[in-house]
């Protein structure tokens, strides 16, 4: 069984996230989730791979934080967040959200609010390796 | 002492992670903002830009939040995580 | 490796249906999951247990064809469906669909049309033991 | 011969999964309808349900498509999958 919130350097089971989140309820009906996965280009540019810098700490405290705010703001049961530090290979999963609710509307508000929320409040760090070098993302769609 | 710890694309335009200012009395965050500009040059415009983001104790702070001795601040530059 | 749609009684992986998806692009940058699980009540009235009914051959077909209007409507990359059939016990999944993109926004979009056009355009009936006993349900929300 | 299916709860009240008519030349759906009512009045009101939903060889049907010889007709109560 996973944890509901973490960020690891080894990569994570969907699978085992998504039972984690079902174990709350018995009348969890839908399960709306993300996986952010690294794909091999960026703004035109090809990408060979990625490498993740978090504020150890802080990090997972925002995404706690985005998790205690998703339960209180939604109509919704449980939710997990999962998040991958260190280089990553091209295809590997990057972010994982799994939200939990009796109707499958809330599920997917929840989770499309929590990613965007993800990205603009976690200190979380994506680096880039082009044919160029390694490079810093500044922006975040 | 406080600790200034500088991430991602900042930590490779200063040269290091972090770096310890003594301070005897709090100061706010505005005045700490100019002393690492003194410092480190090359990190004046992202320390000015509207983006960058700074926490004290690992929270989001304001150019008005008072930095203590022993406080940890960190210099955030955009997130890209996700 | 399981096939992009189908319907079957025994229960799918949910991992394997991602990877399914995943495998068709290297530019898979987000991947949008709907997950149905069968929760113990419906209606205020507790369910001990549900058993789905399809048609043979037409549902297959109506899913494939979601899967190719979504394909054709929505910026994604890839979808997979998959339906379980026959008797299903409570928390156990019923419904997977996976679309994935490069950008999350699409994939969302795509997830929440095809689980919605599932239910409008799918024949597949499910029909729930109460302590009433068992009951067809002929609503779909 | 076409072969009309029940499915789901008209199955039950139907008390039979199928039913074979033998038919001289294409009909349309709305007297394949009237036909269907007439053997099995029980079913009555589902079939005049503007719920209903009705088949021809797999694909939905209108009340104006016609059904010939050898075609599978689905007599289908509203969906509840998903």
């Amino acid at each position: 069984m996973s944890e509901l919130v973490f960020i690891q350097r080894e990569e994570f089971s969907v699978e085992d996230v998504i039972a984690t989140v079902k174990a709350a309820s018995k009348g969890i009906g839908a399960v709306a989730v993300f996986l952010g996965c690294a794909r091999d280009f960026s703004k035109g540019e090809e990408i060979t791979g990625l490498d993740f810098e978090h504020y150890p700490g802080m990090a997972e405290n925002r995404l706690k934080d985005i998790r205690s705010r998703a339960l209180g703001n939604f109509n919704i049961i449980e939710m997990a967040i999962a998040h991958r530090t260190g280089p990553i290979d091209i295809g590997e999963d990057i972010v994982l959200i799994a939200a939990a609710s009796a109707h499958r509307n809330d599920a997917f508000m929840a989770c499309e609010w929590a990613i965007t929320e993800l990205k603009r409040t976690t200190p979380i760090w994506k680096r880039e390796t082009t044919k160029k070098g390694e490079v810093w993302v500044s922006e975040n769609p | 002492m406080i600790k200034v710890r500088f991430f991602a694309m900042l930590k490779g335009i200063a040269g290091t992670e972090t770096k310890e200012y003594g301070i005897t009395a709090p100061i706010k965050m505005e005045n700490l903002k100019e002393i690492i500009k003194k410092d480190f040059p090359s990190l004046s415009q992202y320390i000015d830009s509207r983006s960058l983001l700074i926490s004290v104790n690992q929270e989001f702070a304001t150019k008005d939040t008072l930095i203590k001795d022993g406080d940890e601040v960190g210099i955030l530059p955009p997130f890209s995580g996700g």
